[in-house]
């Protein structure tokens, strides 16, 4: 295994993306089709390629690309880093990813803007291929913004639907208030380690306090939990079903939504060292778990029920991580990323028959119509309902396990009932879709047929991987994948328990019980007596409805946030203008009146306090002029008398006393 | 003798003076002001100025009052019913309170002062004519020749002044004009 | 001897007598005359002063002031003239042309 | 030869206009070319003596010096020093341009340039009088040509003819109303700019007889009575005020300045060019020349009266300017409001400061003299002044539109013109004394910014009214050429100002280390300079 | 950053000129074609030369490089003095680059005086680049206040809005407010360094070396503060914008919102020159209170525009808040962040006003009611669109990211509290650009939207595709450029450390022997 590989598996996609981004319109969409899958496959290949070179050896490997950015104390390689975890990871995202991709080539034909489609996809490949690689927080970071980025745009893909509009703003705006407690959290990172890749960082972790572990571990958490979609920043996730089936399939289900578990995973260490941070991420995924799947009990839409269902998985994953079973959730992680995209994508296929009809209310008795897709769907139902030995089941068990064993009971009633109810809907799904009565419009359901075989190819393949994945998580504890990753994903300082094979089987049978109970009690409502279901929504309606309101969290942030947010804009932009612009103008009215002001001095006090000097000097003049009578008698008359006066005075002054 | 004679000269000077300003008739008042004129070189005879006094007879009484004459004739003046101005009366108490003043100013002081040569004896001897021809041409000469210069000037300036006016320049400030302004 | 108080205080009243003509007679050609008078008042001054002081220059000025009488005569008369053409007017109190 | 050219730059005004008087109007182009000559002559003779005077000897140079009356003590004395070349020098480039704006005059066109050529010549003459007589003399003859300038020559302001006095006379003339603020005739604004002017020069004469009276020597010559006059007491103070508030008058200080807005309003542009530009510096450069060098203690204590004052004048000033309406009074109240720069510059006694207040008087001359010289133009061609009514000129005539950019600019001190140079060092020179001031003195450039381009967009842009479709540019170069040298005058001396600065310098240092006694150098730099 | 190197040739003065001397060039030029043409190939040749610039242009240095001093006014110490360092040779190309754009842009959206528009265009060319390259403040101060003619004239004469006289108006006044006690500062740091050396000195780097009392330090730290913050603008001081951009045209759009000259006079002046005063906890604390509220004011305001171009504006505004922000951090990182973050501001509000410009030149109106699924027409236009307003709110990969990055990351080492707030911003951004672009160019197709419209023109396309080209470069291959402007930002923040009377320690003998050289004024 080369360095090159390593770098060529998100590089191969990457030229696709350039090649159909650039000169797509060039050429036919079939073409760039073919150009978009081949570049997948190559990447598939190269990983497949990585992947057994660590199988074989067993040793992490970092590969330098290229030095990103550096300054001061800080240096950022664009590097990867190749060991078990990112192996599997690779594995998943590259495999599962090719399917789909081979599914899309199917599934999208036709379509307006096919080639737009595959660099949307191809991007995405890239961006979580360099999510799982890196080997620094930073190199994750680009990853998740850009996987974000890809669900934005392929969510948006018929944008000019207002609703998937809105839904790809709202799913990159909420992934981007978790991006921003990631962000904290490499901060932190850099703050306390001066540095920002991965080995570096895990090795000094213990220099780290418990209140800093805490934070950061906290704040990474905000970040998974946007991009994973768990309590409270979940509903982008529904809404995201907006976009073109494979997308929710590849993006929604099975790799970019489980980023946030593989980032926990990744940096268990600090979580591990925040007990805190622990506890927290188990409520989470916990409630998440449970709060999704009631959601998922009454929806009607066929992807809105497997959206909730991935958020309540995820939730499983994240129940896990906060118990500790770090393998346990990367296991579910694998597993969920067949079954879930075997179900996504079969739902895509029912679609496609349907003609883009989604509403379970308008399906029924598809079974024998589509018997391929029934198929497989059923096993994903299988699947993910628990039922052994398919894979969800492994891999459920083990966490509920996990939780059981580690004296979390809560966590353990929580997975109990959420398995149940996981069970419950799913079968709810299947049987309303293919079993029953078809409720098909007449229009639709002539032209009904199965998809062409570039679908089912894959969604066989998936459904084989469904059946066979749990296998590598057998025996539980001790499966190959456990040892496989026994490195990189055993907890700090975890003591490992010693449970007996009795209390085991106990525990697996405990949850054959439960998929078992929730098949039938969806048998009974949905087969055996229809009607009970609506009977049941009309006694309790309050429940029903909320349920189906999806809890009304929805309405509720967007009164919170988002009207709270148009509110204060709108404030603060009439502040903006009648009060800042104001004061400063205000200023700037001063001088103007003050200059107004001025101006009334010059007017009124100088100048006419000069023409006032000048006006009396001239009334007086006017007034006195009346003397000047032009009549020389009088003007005599005044020498002689002055004459007079004068001739007095010079007397008085020349002799000293007065002449009279 | 020379009391009654300065008393005559004098009385006669005054009232002479009085009847000029006081007459109504113009030609009246240049009869009286002959008669002071005469008067007058009267009084300089007494003074032992006889070339003065014959100057005052031919200069005075036989050119300028002719002139005054001739004028009053020649502008063939009306006697006026109001001879005087409207406020004489203030005019009148004025003059007569200086003139009462200046006869106390008078009869106060004393007069004195540096003695000249031309003694009554020395004008005696060589006669006022030969004095005053002497002196004025040797110290006044200067004086003298300046007074003819300014004589030749207000004759010239008298022949100006009345010339009649040529048509073209009379045309500037008419006598409506200056009356209304 | 007569006293020179007695040719002053002539003087004096025959100087007021034509100063009291200067200013309240109308006819310009009597106020012109009370100038003589005035004049002449002078004139009595100077000769008596020069003959009590015993010099010839008393005399001298009053023979100037005689010949710029002549032509003050003249210059007003020549004056009274062309106002007379102008106006019609011989009374001081109809030419107020020296009135601002 | 130098003196020569002094005596050139002098007489050459007043020998054109001899020559002038003897030339019929009727010979139009005749009488324009011979004031032209003459001024061009005297422009020429003072570029050489601002170019040749040497600032490495400094003090006075260029001297004349013929005895008049030896009893009194007074002679034709005249000679420039670093303060006066760089005044002389802007006089005559006003002179000349002047010449140029007043070509289009059409009416009594021999006796107007025969007076522009005297009030020019009088000017340049206090510029360069070494004589306090002769100082006096050209002083008082530089501000009677203004009034017939004005009266015959001027223009009545927008309003006045609808006035009449209580009586319901019509009362145009001489005194005016008491609120007549903006509207007036050109006989007012003639009667009061001489009436102040002489007032003030009334009071300066006092302290100069004062001077003379009391000092040990009776002479009126500046250089002698500089080291032999020695005031101090009381009658120091008093000598002072009266030189001070005398001079001031003509600069003008607030609140003396009310006359020189109305008579620039009133004056032909080429009077108001030479008027704001140089005339009103006599004022700057007669207090120099007087009190700074014959009572230098004295002006050490005083000098914070005009620091207070030159607050007013500056703010006063700009604010009014920006209210006035009418483009004259803009520019006038702008020049009354630059005046206060420069008394910033002399009250802050410091050499960089003097050095920019120098500086500033050159650069403002250059400055104010394009503004009024546009603003007539656009008189002449709209016969409006009157900034509202205006508008859009900028379309009919560009040429003016830009150079009137350029002279906002230099007005308001925009780097790459000499005031710009002017301006920082003033406020760096007056920092230390009195950085009050100079707060308010740069905000004061933000004012005049304001002002300035107010008027100029109210005439130079938005819409055209059609009673101008007619108007048209400057096209002969006669009517250009006055422009382009003060505009190409003002931006060579703001890249290059160095020269400028030496021979400022030159001046200024040794007057003020006298001033501030810093060592007494009086002996060290003015002997050998008295022939 | 007191070492000097030389350059044979006058590059930076020819760099300087030319856009002048092409201004001139045009004057007599007729033909409205061969004037433009001319026009574009004088801003080329200009890229060029700045290219040139760049290449030869020593990294990893502090040096004032292609150092060239003229005396111009030595009285004062005023020196005709150029050079670049780090800090200032990417606004150089930076401005280079842009204005070429301008001028493409312009073709064919002028139509009135296109003469006078294209000589104001490259005389305001040669006024930024004499800000960027002037080392003396005085001739530093004349760019300064040359710029705002040009500025003045394009806003009033070529503005789309109809209160275009009054934002011209407005926007020089303030701009003139502030640099008037800028100039004051200036002033005094020369008097300052007059009261050590008895000479005066405008030149940066005479100035260097003396120390500064920190009280006068502080007082004159906030006379250009005022200077700097209006031109920027910083928070309470940006009213003028809006109303400058919205009613200018795009060209002095991209050039106010693109060019940070305000921020970059902080790095330039206050900081070397000032260091205690701009460490001072007040002062920080101030001046971070001020960044801060305008991450978070400029960014809330802009989700609520209608105005495309408004809401350029406020986000501008946030934009400037976080370069204040990374500024004041006063370390490495903030530093460096800030100068990536206004290069990046360069390219991407500039993009950002060049494609409003182009909708407004199709729409008539940059109003978001007024367009509307432009999409679906316009593809590409959209596409450039999401591609520069993504670098614009700091998508990892683009320019935009790291600069971003690297300020918050220096200003959490600050302090976490200002990092925290001022993370909120990234926020805001996704929020107003996306809601946005969620109105405008997605959704359905706009009922106001006239009936032809074209997609973006060759011309226009090669705007969009060169600033692409630009913000990918500076996003994932910066190192060349960080090697330029690292050296000269470890000086800064070793001076900002030391403080300016150890640096005069350091340095004293030299400074003297410069002082006594300078004694021109003292006989």
């Amino acid at each position: 295994m080369s360095d090159l590989i390593v770098i060529l598996i998100p590089v191969f996609p990457l030229l696709a993306v350039l090649i159909n981004g650039l000169l797509g319109h060039r050429y036919s969409p079939e073409l760039a089709g073919r150009i978009a899958l081949g570049s997948v496959g190559l990447s598939f290949l190269c990983a497949l390629t990585v992947f057994s070179s660590i199988v074989s050896s067993g040793t992490a490997r970092e590969v330098i690309a290229y030095s990103w950015f550096f300054g001061g104390d800080l240096h950022v390689n664009l590097g990867f880093l190749i060991d078990p975890l990112t192996a599997i990871m690779l594995m998943v995202v590259t495999g599962v990813g090719f399917l789909i991709h081979v599914y899309s080539v199917g599934y999208m034909h036709g379509e307006e803007g096919f080639t737009r489609f595959f660099v949307y996809m191809n991007l995405f490949m890239v961006s979580m291929l360099l999510l799982v690689m890196g080997n620094n927080f930073l190199v994750l970071f680009i990853g998740w913004e850009g996987v974000g980025l890809c669900s934005y745009l392929l969510i948006g893909y018929y944008f000019n639907k207002v609703s998937a509009a809105k839904a790809a703003t709202k799913a990159f705006v909420v992934n981007r208030i978790g991006d921003a407690g990631f962000l904290v959290a490499i901060f932190l990172v850099f703050v306390n380690f001066k540095t920002l890749d991965y080995t570096k960082v895990f090795a000094n972790v213990g220099q780290l306090s418990t209140e800093m572990a805490t934070a950061i571990a906290l704040c990474l958490l905000v970040g998974a939990i946007g991009k994973s979609a768990q309590l409270p920043l979940y509903t982008w996730l529904p809404d995201a079903m907006e976009g073109p089936t494979p997308v929710s399939a590849l993006i929604h289900a099975a790799t970019m939504v489980t980023a946030g578990v593989y980032m926990v995973v990744r940096t268990h260490v600090l979580f591990d060292m925040a007990p805190i941070a622990m506890v927290t991420v188990g409520v989470i995924g916990g409630a998440t778990a449970l709060f999704a799947a009631t959601i998922g009990l009454v929806q009607t839409d066929i992807k809105r029920v497997l959206a909730y269902s991935t958020v309540s998985q995820l939730g499983y994953m994240f129940l896990a991580c906060g118990v500790g079973a770090y393998v346990a959730a990367i296991f579910h992680l694998v597993t969920h990323a067949f079954f879930k995209a075997l179900l996504f994508l079969s739902a895509g296929s029912v679609i496609h028959a349907l003609g883009g009809e989604q509403d379970l209310r308008k399906m029924g008795g598809l079974r024998r119509k589509i018997p391929v897709t029934f198929k497989v769907f059923f096993v994903g139902t299988l699947a993910i309902a628990g039922i052994p030995p398919l894979a969800g089941f492994w891999s459920k068990d083990e966490i509920m396990a996990h939780a059981f064993m580690n004296h979390e009971y809560g966590f353990y009633a929580l997975a109990a009932i959420g398995a149940l109810l996981t069970s419950f809907y799913m079968f709810r799904l299947t049987f309303l879709i293919f079993f029953g009565e078809s409720r098909v419009d007449p229009d639709v359901e002539k032209h009904i047929h199965e998809s062409p075989s570039n679908m089912t190819v894959p969604l066989v393949i998936l459904a084989g991987l469904s059946v066979l994945g749990g296998f590598i998580g057998v025996p539980p504890e001790h499966g190959w994948l456990h040892g496989f990753l026994a490195g990189v994903a055993t907890p700090v300082g975890a003591v490992p328990h010693e449970v007996s094979a009795g209390t085991l089987l106990g525990l697996m049978g405990v949850a054959i019980g439960i998929a078992v109970a929730g098949l039938g009690l969806a048998y009974y409502l949905y087969i055996v007596r229809p009607q009970t279901a609506d009977e049941w929504a009309e006694r309790s309606p309050a429940v029903y409805t909320t349920l189906l309101n999806k809890y009304y969290v929805d309405e509720i942030y967007d009164m919170i946030f988002v009207e709270f947010f148009k509110k204060v804009g709108r404030a603060w932009d009439w502040f903006d203008q009648n009060v800042i612009d104001r004061v400063i103008r205000g200023i700037g009215h001063a001088a103007d009146s003050s200059g107004a002001g001025i101006t009334w001095i010059e007017k009124h006090v100088i100048y006419s306090g000069l023409n006032v000097v000048g006006y009396a000097n001239h009334l007086l003049a006017w007034s006195w002029r009346k003397l000047q009578t032009g009549l020389v008698n009088h003007y005599a008359a005044v020498i002689v008398v002055g004459l007079f006066i004068l001739v007095h005075f010079v007397l008085l002054w020349v002799t000293g006393k007065s002449v009279l | 003798m020379i009391y009654l004679l300065f008393g005559y000269f004098a009385t006669v000077s005054i009232l002479a003076g009085v009847f000029t300003i006081a007459l109504k008739n113009p030609v009246h008042c240049g009869l009286s002001l002959l008669t002071l004129l005469m008067h007058v070189a009267g009084l300089f005879v007494m003074l032992n100025a006889e070339f003065l006094a014959a100057v005052q007879i031919i200069v005075y009484a036989g050119a300028i009052l002719i002139l005054y004459l001739f004028v009053l004739m020649l502008l063939n003046l009306k006697t006026e019913e109001q001879f005087l101005h409207k406020k004489y009366p203030f005019f009148l108490f004025a003059g007569v309170a200086i003139l009462g003043e200046l006869l106390i100013l008078i009869f106060q002081t004393p007069y004195g002062g540096i003695k000249g040569k031309a003694t009554s004896e020395v004008l005696l001897n060589v006669g006022p004519s030969h004095a005053i021809g002497i002196t004025m041409f040797s110290d006044y000469l200067l004086l003298f020749e300046i007074v003819g210069v300014f004589l030749l000037g207000a004759v010239i300036g008298a022949i100006v002044l009345a010339k009649t006016p040529s048509t073209s320049e009379s045309t500037g400030d008419g006598p409506t004009e200056v009356l209304k302004s | 001897m007569i006293p020179l108080s007695a040719y002053v205080a002539l003087s004096a009243i025959l100087f007021i007598t034509g100063l009291l003509g200067v200013l309240i007679r109308r006819n310009f050609i009597i106020v012109l005359m009370s100038v003589e008078i005035m004049l002449n008042a002078a004139n009595i001054n100077l000769v008596a002063f020069s003959h009590y002081l015993d010099s010839m220059a008393g005399q001298m000025s009053a023979l100037f002031v005689i010949a710029i009488a002549a032509g003050e005569a003249a210059v007003g008369l020549a004056i009274i003239i062309v106002v007379f053409r102008g106006k019609m007017a011989t009374n001081v109190d109809q030419i107020n042309l020296l009135k601002w | 030869m130098g003196s020569y050219a002094l005596l050139t730059v002098l007489f050459a005004p007043f020998l054109g206009s001899v020559v002038l008087l003897f030339i019929p109007n009727r010979a139009a182009l005749m009488v324009r070319m011979v004031a032209a000559a003459s001024a061009g002559l005297s422009l020429l003779a003072s570029l050489y003596v601002f170019m040749a005077y040497d600032p490495t000897i400094g003090g006075f140079q260029f001297i004349t010096h013929w005895p008049w009356s030896e009893e009194l003590g007074i002679a034709f004395y005249i000679g420039v020093d670093g303060i006066g070349a760089p005044l002389v020098f802007a006089s005559s480039i006003l002179l000349f341009a002047g010449i140029f704006i007043s070509w289009h005059i059409k009416d009594r066109t021999k006796e107007f340039y025969i007076f522009l050529l005297i009030l020019a010549a009088a000017t340049i003459g206090v510029f360069m009088s070494l004589d306090l007589f002769f100082l006096y003399f050209f002083y008082e003859m530089s501000v009677l040509p203004m009034y017939l300038l004005l009266g015959v020559w001027g223009s009545h302001t927008k309003g006045y003819l609808g006035m009449s006095d209580p009586e319901g006379v019509k009362l145009r003339d001489s005194v005016g109303f008491i609120f007549n603020f903006g509207s007036n005739s050109k006989e007012y604004a003639a009667m009061k700019l001489t009436l102040f002017l002489s007032a003030g020069a009334v009071f300066a004469l006092m302290g100069i007889l004062l001077i003379y009276h009391f000092s040990p020597v009776h002479t009126f010559d500046i250089l002698v009575l500089r080291e032999q006059a020695h005031f101090d007491g009381t009658l120091a103070y008093i000598i002072w005020i009266l030189i001070f508030f005398g001079f001031a008058s003509i600069a003008p200080i607030w609140p003396l300045h009310s006359w020189s807005p109305v008579g620039h309003a009133a004056a032909p542009a080429a009077t108001s060019m030479l008027h704001a530009g140089v005339l009103m510096k006599l004022g700057h450069f007669s207090i120099i020349r007087v009190a700074f060098e014959i009572l230098p203690e004295t002006t050490r204590e005083l000098m914070w009266i005009p620091a207070i004052l030159c607050v007013f004048s500056i703010i006063y000033g700009g604010f009014v300017a920006y209210h006035a309406k009418d483009t004259k009074y803009v520019i006038g109240y702008s020049s009354s409001s630059h005046m206060g720069y420069i008394f910033l510059g002399m009250a802050a006694l410091d050499y960089i400061s003097l050095t920019g207040a120098v500086i500033y008087m050159f650069a403002h001359a250059m400055a104010t003299g394009m503004l009024f010289a546009m603003a007539g133009w656009v008189y002449d061609q709209t016969h409006s002044r009157d900034i509202p009514s205006l508008g859009g000129l900028a379309q009919k005539m560009p040429f003016v539109a830009g150079a009137f950019v350029i002279a906002c600019m230099a007005s308001v001190g925009m780097p790459g013109t000499v005031n710009f140079i002017a301006e920082i060092m003033i406020i760096v020179g007056a920092w230390e004394k009195y950085p009050f001031q100079v707060v308010v003195a740069v905000l004061g450039i933000v004012l005049t910014l304001a002002y300035l381009f107010k008027m100029m967009r109210g005439l130079f842009y938005g819409k055209l009214a059609p009673e101008y479709a007619h108007v048209s540019d400057t096209r002969q170069w006669v009517d250009r050429l006055p422009l382009l040298i003060m505009i190409s005058t003002s931006i060579f001396f703001g890249i290059f100002p160095m020269h400028f600065y030496e021979i400022v310098r030159s001046t200024v240092v040794p007057m003020l280390d006298r001033i501030n006694q810093v060592a007494p150098v009086v002996a060290q730099h003015s002997t050998g300079l008295v022939p | 950053m007191l070492e000097e190197l030389q350059f044979g040739f006058p590059i930076l003065s020819m760099l300087l000129f030319l856009p002048f001397v092409g201004a001139l060039i045009l004057w007599p030029l007729k033909d409205v074609d061969l004037l433009k043409k001319s026009a574009l190939g004088i801003v080329v040749l200009e890229l060029v030369v700045s290219v040139l610039l760049l290449v030869r242009f020593v990294p990893e240095s502090a040096a004032m490089q292609f150092s060239e001093r003229l005396t111009w006014f030595p009285a004062l110490g005023i020196s005709y003095h150029l050079a670049v360092d780090g800090i200032s040779i990417l606004f150089v190309g930076l401005t280079a680059f842009l204005m070429v754009l301008i001028v493409l842009y312009s073709w064919d959206s002028v139509h009135e005086n296109v003469k006078p528009y294209f000589m104001s265009i490259l005389a305001l060319e040669t006024t930024i680049i004499g800000i960027f390259v002037s080392i003396d403040l005085i001739l530093f101060f004349v760019f300064w206040e040359l710029m705002l003619l040009p500025s003045y004239f394009l806003i009033k004469l070529w503005g789309v809005g109809e209160e275009r006289q009054y934002a011209a108006l407005k926007f020089v006044l303030y701009t003139l407010l502030g640099s008037v006690f800028m100039l004051v500062g200036f002033a005094l740091l020369s008097l300052n360094y007059h009261q050590v050396t008895n000479a005066y000195s405008f030149d940066l780097l005479e100035l260097l070396k003396v120390p500064i009392p920190v009280s006068d330090q502080i007082l004159i730290f906030w006379l250009i503060f005022m200077g700097l913050a209006f031109k920027a603008p910083v928070f309470p001081f940006h009213t003028w914008l809006p109303d400058a951009l919205v009613q200018g045209p795009i060209a002095m759009s991209v050039v106010l919102a693109g060019v940070k000259l305000g921020t970059y006079g902080f790095l330039r002046f206050s900081f070397p020159l000032l260091p205690e005063a701009s460490k001072d906890p007040t002062v920080v604390l101030i001046v971070m209170i001020l960044g801060l509220v305008a991450i978070v004011y400029g960014a809330i305001i802009a989700i609520i525009q209608a105005d495309f171009r408004r809401l350029l504006v406020f986000s501008s505004i946030s934009h400037l808040g976080f370069v204040v922000i990374g500024l004041f951090a006063l370390n490495f990182q903030g530093i460096q962040g800030s100068l990536l973050l206004m290069i990046n501001l360069g390219f991407t509000t500039a993009g950002l006003f060049f494609l409003a410009g182009f909708l407004y030149e199709r729409l008539g109106s940059t109003m978001v009611d007024d367009a509307g699924g432009v999409a679906a027409k316009m593809p590409l236009l959209a596409t450039f669109l999401l591609i520069i307003g993504m670098a614009f709110i700091g998508l990892p990969g683009t320019s935009g990211f790291i600069g971003e990055f690297l300020v918050l990351l220096g200003v959490f080492q600050a302090h976490w509290l200002y990092g925290a707030i001022a993370v909120t911003g990234v926020i805001f951004a996704a929020v107003y650009f996306l809601w946005f672009y969620e109105r405008a160019i997605f959704g359905p197709l706009g009922t106001k939207l006239p009936q032809v419209l074209n997609d973006l023109t060759q011309r226009e396309t090669i705007i969009a595709v060169s600033l692409c080209v630009m913000i990918f470069w500076f996003g994932l291959y910066p190192s060349p450029f960080l090697n330029m402007i690292n050296g000269s930002i470890k000086e800064v923040v070793e001076r900002l450390d030391k403080g300016s009377v150890a640096s005069i320690q350091l340095d004293k003998r030299l400074a003297m022997d410069r002082v006594f050289d300078n004694r021109t004024v003292k006989d």
